[in-house]
């Protein structure tokens, strides 16, 4: 599911429709981390990205009310089935690659573990991880600084909120 | 457990950023009349967190381990700091007026600028693929916005979009690469049975990584991640082909912009880029598994290769240009080239002596060019006047005894990039070509000098355009503010006094971390 | 004294300072300029006369030596010093200096500042290589000198000044970046950059053949580009047309030297083998050179281009001298040297004057000069003999000890057949230069335009005159400048031939004295 | 049976490289963004796979650090956008391309 | 032993030309001049003199005057120092060149008298006086060559006196070069010597230092060289003998390289008779004696040199005829006695050189004053066809030439006929060639015959006759005295100049002082140790017999030629001789063209702009090339941009797995 959805976005003309597929994306990763123990990156995968990140985007199509790709003279044609054929390449160097993972000893599966719940990674987060966090933070800060100075025309609206929203 | 926090290991950091956020206030609640005070604050907080830097240098307490051995305290990252605050600060005496002319949020432009600083002191001062990669992100952001600042200006907003679109493209290959060395690093520990028994899981510090790659338990992980940080930090230091943002976006920046993205990214780059590659996956001699050595030797080989694209590609395409700001972004291709022979260097050496040699010789050559480079943007950017109209080579015909300061002191440059004795480009370049002769690198050395040679076509016929012809328009000499006056004169003195007394500098760069990090490895084999 | 060569190096450049802050002085007059210049270069000539004291009495080892720390980290050291090959270098450039500088009086007259203080630059730079025992600063100096020429052949220079620059900036940047390498590899070899440290160890420890071979091979070729060796003169034609007098004066009087000096400092005394082994290609090269270019200088309508030429084939003997390995041979060279510095020289100052006064140098303008400048005909004559190679004049020792030197030699077999094609190059200059002068001095004065030429003024007079008396003196007592090289040269002739495997080594004629040569 | 380490490795990079033709496919700039957002999620997806495997905290805290990173690459891109939208009245990547050569 | 008066000979006439030059040139006195540079010759004649006949003086010893002036050139074992030395031949030789040089001085006072360049015109002589000196009185070679090319550049400067006549430069120009070509060997020829024996001095010089073994004295105790072609190339004495010959050769104007000496006859004539006459022309003969040592054990560059000689002596008299230039005719002269005296060299007969080059010196000095004198009177007329009847004119200048005329065509009791008669004698009798001396002999009398032949001609058409030219504009006259005396003295010995050289033969008594002064300084041919007298006893006869041959050629050539001319003077000569058998052409078309046609279209234009710096543009512009090819990887696509790097990332990673596959095949 979550390769047709991806393909999709690739695939969509429109961007909105794009958007959402790649919203499909992120709730099937979403499932995936569950089953991968990682409930909480689950949640956070779901807020954040389906939530606050693609409504940004969201947003934005909306406001630049971009319909489908203008059909102008299309340019640089060549680079549609090059791309397909380097994506070709791609996965065969992968599996190349993998091959050798399977070859590894086998690793005992997932057995449930703590380590995926919040209580854990908050304790990680504040501890182990804090110079991280704290940078993590100073990024954000910038990022709306950045933001603010790019998209204001004047003192615009939108891009104050839009610093607010992440 | 409870954190580890020792402030005063990441003073010059907190210093710069504190400073960033202040600047950011004054600015937003100041009356536009103030506007120079952000210039003033956030020079002051470079210069504070210089100091810091070279306290910490002073009472140079051994590599101490503070966040969990997240960020290191050693000669690299210090020297480099400092380049980053060097270079900042310049950049900030280029921009302070200019962005008044220019009608820009000089308050926004610093902050931003000193929060590019933060990220860049990161990469050099971590120890820890995170934090590396935060300040990679850190630096990339404020830099796509640092790009598009002109946005009223299509060049501009052009540039920032190629940076920004390429560089997210490239970041996430880095990114792909961290969690690949990270899977790759786990270790299974064998049980009796054969069957492994229970697993060490990986780790992103670069130090462990180093220290484990002997054992790794997907060495194919191992390479394959290896080689998307190579495409990573390839993009960052901009060598072939990863290069191929460079010239759009240098040319479509802001003139004061591109100097500072010539200069601070670009070390910055092979600030982490070594500290990983170097440090993260150096020369093992293990019994148990034949790979790491070879994955050694694959990468070091692999760079050798890029270094010698790079310098010809940046060389020869830099012959044809005709626009000065973009004829610069090929020649800084052209160094990165340079600096990777002495990155190559440094990777093969085995003797951690002649590796610090090495490293030195990078460090200091990134030293050099960032001086010379700003320096030749700085004429660059008063010659170019408001909105960089006149940066064609033609606006430069015949100015050389028009306007004598400019015109020689930007040939002083171009020679000093050329790499002619006396200025501070001819020690760089000897630097790093002899830790390539010293570890046997003659045909890489040798192409390198033939491209310095081929290099010397085009920065002299600035030099010939400026002096030899006869100006056909006219030319009212631009008057130069005095920020940028002082630019020109600190970068003039640097290039001719790193050109004839580098000695001290040099000495001060000396690094002697590898023997301590060997140790470690040693223990915990 | 002490310091005295620091005090030589930096004179000029000090010249070169005080000007430019001259500039910013309030009653700045455009003619002041030449005064500092020529005050500052006479002071270094003057100073650079103390060199002589005890010169030659203290054999091989350099006098006046400085060794001080420059740069620690990559070993590279401030250390100076002259022996009696390089010394007399020095004062030829000290001696071109003032002369280039009064035959620039009239001629400048756009950006005397910058044309000056480059003079002054170029005058550091030469004197720096002379003296340099450090690798590192022999090359700093080697390549500094290129820029200001650069920039007073560009600037100042002819029509077709700017690709004379180019060509001459990257044709010889190539060869001595080569040499960089060269050079860093030795370090790393050896791990010094000091030159009698060098020697030692060479000694004590030979290089591989290989190594020799190839680091022979990047020294020499940065060299032979600046002797220029044929094939690799093109540069220098264009260069002297196009350059200004003075820096054809320097170009030809100086310049060149260096490639020579390098070749008797460098390549002889670190490559000692490698120079044996290439011995026999590099003496054919400049066989072909002294024939090809005193061919080529014949057939040239320009006055200039032909004396750019007949440097080409006088330094195809000085070349030719150097490997001989014999010590008339080497000497010779040395003194060759320093004779095509005076009389070269010397005839582009000719050459100068009538360019000054006519705009043109194509030998077809002139014919029968003699009749409206007796003094500059005369002059001129004696310059040319003196090029010539006449008995009594300078040019003549240098050649016949060269000659004599190469038969006696035996760094190639049958040496005596190069001696015969090397000697018909004094035929062919016989040859172009009498021609040349036949062509511009006698005859009927056809052109109008030379009929109410001016002849030399005192000036002129006046800075010929030193280079007419060395010319003479030269000739005449050649032991005044012979005696004092010889310790110096006759070491690194040691070097050369010791170095075989034998060890003992004597001259062919010492060996054959007796049987006529099979 | 139990889902192997290669399966989601494999998944992730077919994710990736999805993202990245994409990247090169798409001709509007938002779709190009999100194809780039495409390509972090593939990597988040080997960073939790790798930590529930080895039982390890560190690549969840990697994939939530970069989902911050995603979302001010989200801002500040957006915010280009914006602008360039502003100057010229469109989205089409290959409009950009007054810098050349 | 040691005297410092020998550096006068030399230095008085270079202080002349100094003091001419500096102060001459101010005050324009003709007096003044004139009295310095004979004053300067006078002096180093008499000090010449004095030294050659005094107590122990040169001639009367048997070991030279030394004269050390300085070291010159010291590298190693190379010695050449500036040291004068006079031993007999020298001695011998600087005596007539200092008289005869003093008479052609006093001579050209008068010639000159009113000339623009008169001081210019006397220090070049003055100069060239000493560097004639200096070339005798050297004691090594290296000294020999300066004198050796310092008179070279004197002629030039002579011959070019004239400096704005065209053909005066170029003949100039010729005469230097073909000289150039000649000191080319001579140069290497010194080298070889040193090369061989490891000294270039003549003589042993106890002031110089150490007595150091002497280039001659090596080859004294040397083997004689086989008689072979082979020996020329073998690097010995035949190969040095050869290399100087061929010195020898471009400075007497031997065949090849005597093209220039004709031309040279465009310079003023007393220079014509100093230089190309009596002096420099037989520095080769002097050269030659001088290493006799060598040649007597060369015999294959002995035989050349006869062979060279005999023929140039026949095949400039041919082309003497056929002159119209009186100073022409002369100069032809001049090469075919030169001839002689090579071949005398060559057949051994070195004293009878020497004796032939100071008759020689005086009869043809003379004819070219006396040449000078008419064409003084004659307003500066050469060409002979236009003179005629002049005897009547300038009487003291016909009997004076008269004198020469007879000297030269070999009468007895003239000096000419004695030394002439000596060489054809030495080399019927030469020893070791055999039956080929006859015919050298024949050559040689022949052109005796042909010598009586056209210096009758000349003497018929100038003298005799009636007068061809138009009295309206030019009235010859008698020159003055200054110029008149000195041909009157030359005459006299002329006359009697030949009774220092009277063999034994003719009056059965040893009265041949030149003979006897010279015997030491020359080396005898090895063949014949045993002493000359016995032998010469023994041939009286046949000597006698072809003394008689030889009065009765000289008398048919005086005879022919009278008949001949007499009646008709203008009697067409073959075109051929006329134009000398187009030698010049021949040399013009086969050397000199092609040599300046090939260096200039094919090295200079051809390799030096093609080749070379064609290749190093092509090389810069294939950079450029590749530099323009290249930027178009910057298309400004960004998504091109995207696929790039997506494929070096590809590259990478491909290249990455296959090292880091551990099961890779």
């Amino acid at each position: 599911m979550a390769i047709g959805c991806a393909l999709a976005v690739v695939a969509q003309r429109n961007p909105l429709y794009s958007a959402i597929s790649l919203i499909g994306v992120f709730i099937s990763l979403a499932c995936l981390y569950v089953m991968l123990a990682a409930p909480f990156i689950a949640a956070v995968q779901v807020i954040v990205y389906a939530g606050a990140i693609m409504v940004l985007v969201v947003f934005v199509i909306m406001l630049l009310n971009v319909e489908e790709e203008e059909h102008r003279r299309p340019r640089l044609r060549f680079l549609v089935p090059a791309a397909v054929v380097l994506a070709g390449v791609m996965i065969a160097e992968v599996a190349f690659i993998l091959v050798s993972v399977q070859q590894s000893p086998a690793v005992p599966g997932s057995s449930t573990s703590d380590v995926g719940l919040t209580q854990s990674i908050g304790s990680a987060l504040f501890t182990r991880y804090l110079l991280p966090f704290e940078i993590t933070s100073i990024l954000l800060l910038m990022a709306i600084v950045g933001a603010m100075t790019l998209a204001r025309r004047g003192g615009l609206l939108q891009s104050r909120d839009q610093g607010k929203r992440d | 457990m409870m954190p580890i926090i020792n402030w005063s290991l990441i003073a010059p950091e907190v210093i710069v950023c504190a400073a960033a956020v202040i600047v950011m206030l004054i600015d937003a609640f100041s009356r536009p009349a103030q506007r120079w005070i952000t210039g003033g604050v956030s020079l002051a907080g470079l210069v504070i967190a210089a100091v810091a830097c070279v306290c910490l240098w002073a009472n140079g307490t051994p590599a101490a381990d503070a966040f969990n051995g997240m960020i290191v305290l050693d000669e690299l990252r210090l020297g480099f700091t400092l380049i980053f605050l060097l270079v900042s600060a310049l950049t900030l005496l280029l921009s302070t007026v200019w962005a008044e002319n220019e009608q820009l949020p000089a308050g926004e432009f610093h902050s931003l600028l000193l929060f590019a600083t933060v990220g860049m002191m990161l990469m050099a001062s971590g120890n820890d693929l995170v934090i590396v990669f935060l300040g990679l992100e850190i630096l990339s952001i404020a830099t796509y916005v640092l790009a598009g600042f002109r946005r009223t200006d299509i060049r501009s907003n052009e540039s920032s979009l190629k940076y920004f679109i390429l560089g997210s493209f490239s970041s996430a290959f880095l990114l792909y690469g961290i969690a690949l060395v990270y899977g790759a690093t786990s270790i299974a520990e064998l049980g009796p049975g054969g069957e492994a028994s229970r697993i060490v899981p990986g780790t992103t510090n670069i130090a462990e990584i180093a220290s484990r790659i002997s054992e790794a338990q997907y060495p194919a992980l191992l390479y394959a991640g290896a080689a998307m940080m190579l495409v990573g930090f390839g993009f960052k230091i901009a060598t072939a082909p990863f290069h191929i943002w460079t010239p759009d976006v240098y040319e479509g920046a802001p003139t004061p912009v591109t100097a500072f993205m010539a200069a601070g990214p670009k070390a910055a780059g092979f600030a982490s880029f070594m500290r990983v590659f170097i440090f993260g996956l150096p020369f093992v001699v293990s019994a148990s598994s034949a790979s790491a050595g070879s994955l050694h030797q694959t990468w070091v080989s692999t760079l050798a290769v890029m270094a010698i694209l790079t310098m010809t590609l940046g060389n020869v395409v830099a012959i044809v240009q005709n626009n000065v700001k973009r004829m610069l972004a090929y020649s800084s291709i052209a160094h990165a080239g340079y600096a990777l022979v002495g990155f190559v260097a440094a990777g093969a050496a085995t003797d951690p002596a002649k590796r610090d040699a090495a490293i030195t010789a990078v460090m200091f050559y990134l030293l050099t060019y960032a001086v010379m480079n700003i320096g030749a943007f700085a004429v660059v950017q008063i010659i170019a006047r408001s909105g960089d109209r006149r940066t064609s080579i033609e606006d430069y015909s015949g100015i050389g005894f028009q306007s004598p300061v400019l015109a020689f002191s930007l040939s002083l440059f171009m020679l000093s990039l050329l790499g002619m004795p006396l200025t501070a480009g001819f020690i760089g370049k000897i630097m790093v070509f002899g830790a390539a002769i010293d570890q046997g690198y003659y045909v890489l050395v040798v192409i390198g000098v033939l491209n310095t040679a081929v290099s010397a076509y085009y920065y002299l016929r600035l030099v010939i355009v400026m002096f030899f012809g006869e100006r056909t328009t006219a030319w009212q000499a631009p008057r130069i503010p005095a920020s940028v006056a002082v630019t020109l004169v600190l970068t003039v003195l640097g290039v001719l006094y790193l050109g004839v007394f580098p000695g001290r500098v040099i000495n001060a760069f000396q690094t002697k971390i590898e023997s301590q990090l060997f140790t470690q490895t040693q223990t915990q084999k | 004294m002490p310091y005295l060569l620091t005090i030589l190096i930096l004179l000029p450049f000090a010249g070169a300072l005080a000007m430019v802050l001259y500039n910013f002085a309030p009653p700045r007059k455009d003619e002041h300029y030449r005064w500092i210049a020529l005050i500052v270069t006479v002071a270094t000539f003057v100073v650079s006369l103390l060199l002589l004291r005890g010169a030659g009495a203290s054999g091989a080892e350099f006098r006046f030596e400085e060794n001080v720390n420059w740069i620690g980290s990559i070993g590279a050291r401030y250390h100076l010093g002259v022996d009696g090959a390089s010394m007399w270098l020095v004062l030829l450039t000290t001696l071109l200096m003032p002369i280039a500088i009064l035959s620039s009086w009239t001629a400048i007259s756009k950006r005397p500042l910058a044309y000056y203080a480059f003079l002054l630059i170029l005058e550091s730079a030469m004197i720096g290589v002379f003296v340099s025992l450090d690798l590192l600063l022999f090359y700093l100096f080697f390549e500094a000198s290129l820029v200001p020429m650069f920039f007073l052949i560009g600037i100042w220079g002819g029509e077709r000044r700017i690709y004379a620059a180019i060509k001459f900036f990257i044709y010889t940047a190539v060869g001595s970046l080569l040499m960089l390498v060269g050079i860093i590899a030795l370090y790393f070899l050896y791990n010094t950059f000091d030159y009698p440290t060098l020697l030692g160890a060479l000694r004590a420890s030979p290089l591989a053949p290989r190594a020799e071979t190839l680091l022979f091979g990047a020294f020499a070729l940065a060299f032979f580009i600046k002797v220029p060796l044929w094939p690799f003169h093109t540069w220098l034609p264009d260069a002297h047309t196009e350059a200004p007098t003075a820096g054809s004066v320097i170009l030809a009087g100086v310049l060149l030297k260096m490639g020579t000096y390098g070749l008797l400092r460098f390549n002889l005394a670190l490559f000692p083998n490698a120079s044996r082994w290439w011995a026999l290609p590099i003496i054919v090269l400049a066989v072909i050179g002294i024939i090809y270019g005193a061919l080529v200088a014949m057939v040239q309508p320009d006055v200039k281009r032909l004396v750019a030429y007949s440097s080409v084939s006088h330094m195809g003997f000085v070349v030719l001298g150097l490997f001989s390995f014999t010590e008339l041979g080497m000497q010779g060279a040395l003194y060759q040297m320093l004779n095509h510095g005076v009389s070269t020289g010397a005839l582009f100052l000719f050459v100068g004057f009538i360019y000054e006064r006519r705009h043109t140098r194509m030998i077809s303008e002139f014919g029968g000069l003699s009749t409206p400048m007796p003094w500059f005909a005369t002059l001129f004559v004696i310059a040319s003999l003196s090029s010539i190679g006449l008995p009594f004049l300078n040019g003549f020792v240098g050649e016949f000890l060269i000659l004599i030197g190469m038969w006696t030699s035996t760094s190639v077999g049958h040496p005596w057949i190069v001696t015969m094609l090397a000697a018909t190059g004094v035929i062919w200059a016989a040859v172009y230069m009498l021609w040349m002068l036949q062509r511009v001095l006698f005859g009927e004065v056809t052109n109008p335009e030379n009929a109410k030429l001016t002849d030399l003024n005192t000036r002129e007079l006046g800075l010929l005159l030193p280079l007419l008396f060395l010319m003479l003196f030269m000739g005449v007592y050649p032991r005044v400048f012979l005696d004092r090289s010889l310790p110096s040269v006759a070491a690194i002739r040691e070097r050369v031939i010791r170095s075989e495997a034998g060890g003992e080594f004597t001259t062919s004629a010492e060996l054959e004295r007796g049987e006529p040569q099979r | 049976m139990e889902p192997q380490l290669s399966w989601y490795l494999a998944l992730s990079a077919v994710l990736f490289t999805i993202g990245t033709a994409g990247v090169i496919i798409k001709r509007n700039v938002i779709a190009m963004f999100m194809c780039i957002e495409l390509m972090l999620n593939a990597v988040n997806l080997t960073f939790v796979a790798f930590a529930s495997f080895f039982h390890d905290v560190t690549g969840q805290l990697f994939v939530f650090i970069v989902m911050t990173v995603a979302a001010a690459e989200a801002a500040v891109g957006l915010g280009i956008i914006i602008a360039i939208f502003r100057n010229r009245e469109t989205l089409d990547v290959d409009e950009a391309s007054i810098l050349k050569l | 032993m040691e005297t410092n008066l020998l550096s006068i000979i030399i230095f008085a006439p270079l202080a002349g030309a100094a003091i001419n030059w500096l102060v001459g040139r101010r005050l324009r006195n003709e007096m003044f001049i004139g009295a310095v540079a004979c004053g300067s010759v006078a002096v180093s004649t008499l000090v010449a003199f004095y030294l050659a006949f005094n107590s122990h003086g040169a001639l009367r010893t048997e070991e030279p005057l030394l004269d050390h002036i300085w070291t010159w050139l010291h590298v190693g074992n190379f010695r050449a120092d500036f040291a004068l030395a006079m031993d007999r031949l020298s001695g011998t030789y600087a005596l007539f060149i200092t008289f005869v040089g003093f008479l052609i001085h006093v001579f050209a006072v008068g010639y000159m008298h009113g000339e623009a360049g008169f001081y210019r015109f006397f220090s070049y002589l003055n100069l060239f006086m000493f560097a004639m000196l200096t070339l005798v009185l050297a004691d090594n070679f290296v000294l020999m060559f300066v004198g050796w090319e310092g008179v070279g550049l004197c002629s030039y400067l002579l011959i070019g006196y004239y400096t704005n006549r065209k053909e005066a430069g170029d003949a100039a120009k010729k005469a230097f070069i073909t000289n150039r070509i000649g000191d080319w060997g001579f140069v290497l020829g010194i080298m070889l010597t040193f090369f061989i024996t490891g000294s270039v001095s003549f003589f042993a010089n106890p002031a110089a230092g150490e007595a150091t073994q002497t280039a001659l004295s090596y080859f004294k105790s040397a083997a004689v060289d086989p008689f072979t072609l082979g020996a020329i190339f073998a690097g010995g004495a035949t190969s040095v003998a050869v290399l100087l010959f061929i010195g020898a050769a471009g400075k007497s104007a031997q065949i090849p390289l005597y093209v220039w000496l004709p031309d040279a006859m465009a310079g003023p004539t007393p220079v014509s008779a100093l230089i190309h006459a009596a002096t420099m022309v037989t520095a080769g003969v002097y050269m030659i004696v001088r290493c006799s040592e060598i040649f007597v054990h060369a015999p294959t560059a002995m035989f050349i040199v006869a062979i060279i000689g005999a023929a140039t002596a026949l095949f400039a008299a041919t082309i003497g005829l056929a002159q119209n230039d009186i100073k022409k005719v002369l100069a032809y002269s001049t090469i075919s006695q030169l001839g002689y005296m090579f071949l005398a060299c060559g057949v051994g007969a070195f004293i009878a050189a020497i004796f032939h080059v100071i008759t020689h010196a005086f009869f043809k000095a003379l004819l070219f004053l006396g040449s000078g004198s008419v064409i003084h009177g004659m307003h500066h007329e050469q060409d002979m066809r236009r003179m005629g009847g002049l005897k009547k004119y300038m009487p003291i200048t016909f009997a004076t030439m008269f004198v020469g005329w007879l000297a030269i065509s070999g009468v007895p009791v003239f000096a000419g006929f004695f030394s002439k008669d000596e060489i054809l004698w030495k080399t019927w009798s030469a020893a070791g060639m055999g039956s080929f001396a006859k015919v050298l002999w024949g050559i040689g009398a022949l052109t005796a015959f042909l010598t009586a032949v056209y210096m009758t001609r000349m003497m018929v058409i100038t003298f005799w006759g009636e007068k061809r030219f138009d009295d309206a504009h030019i009235h010859p006259h008698e020159s003055p005295p200054s110029m008149t005396i000195p041909l009157i003295v030359l005459a006299i010995l002329s006359t009697i100049g030949g009774f220092i050289g009277v063999p034994y033969a003719f009056v059965n008594r040893d009265i041949n002082v030149i003979e006897h002064t010279l015997e030491p300084a020359v080396a005898k041919m090895p063949g014949s140790e045993t002493t000359e007298h016995t032998d010469e006893h023994a041939h009286v006869a046949e000597e006698r017999l072809l003394a008689g041959v030889s009065i009765v050629i000289a008398l048919l050539g005086l005879g022919l030629g009278w008949i001949l001319f007499k009646r008709r003077p203008l009697l067409e000569m073959p075109r051929v001789l006329e134009n000398k058998y187009y030698v010049d052409e021949i040399y013009n078309q086969t050397l000199i063209r092609p040599i300046e046609v090939g260096s200039r279209e094919g090295l200079w234009k051809v390799f030096d702009i093609g080749v070379i710096d064609g290749s190093l543009h092509a090389l810069g512009d294939a950079v450029t090339e590749l530099g323009r090819v290249a930027r178009w990887l910057q298309a400004g696509f960004v998504r091109a941009y995207a696929a790039i790097i997506l494929v070096g990332a590809l590259i990478l990673i491909g290249l990455f797995a296959y090292f880091g596959f551990p099961i890779a095949p």
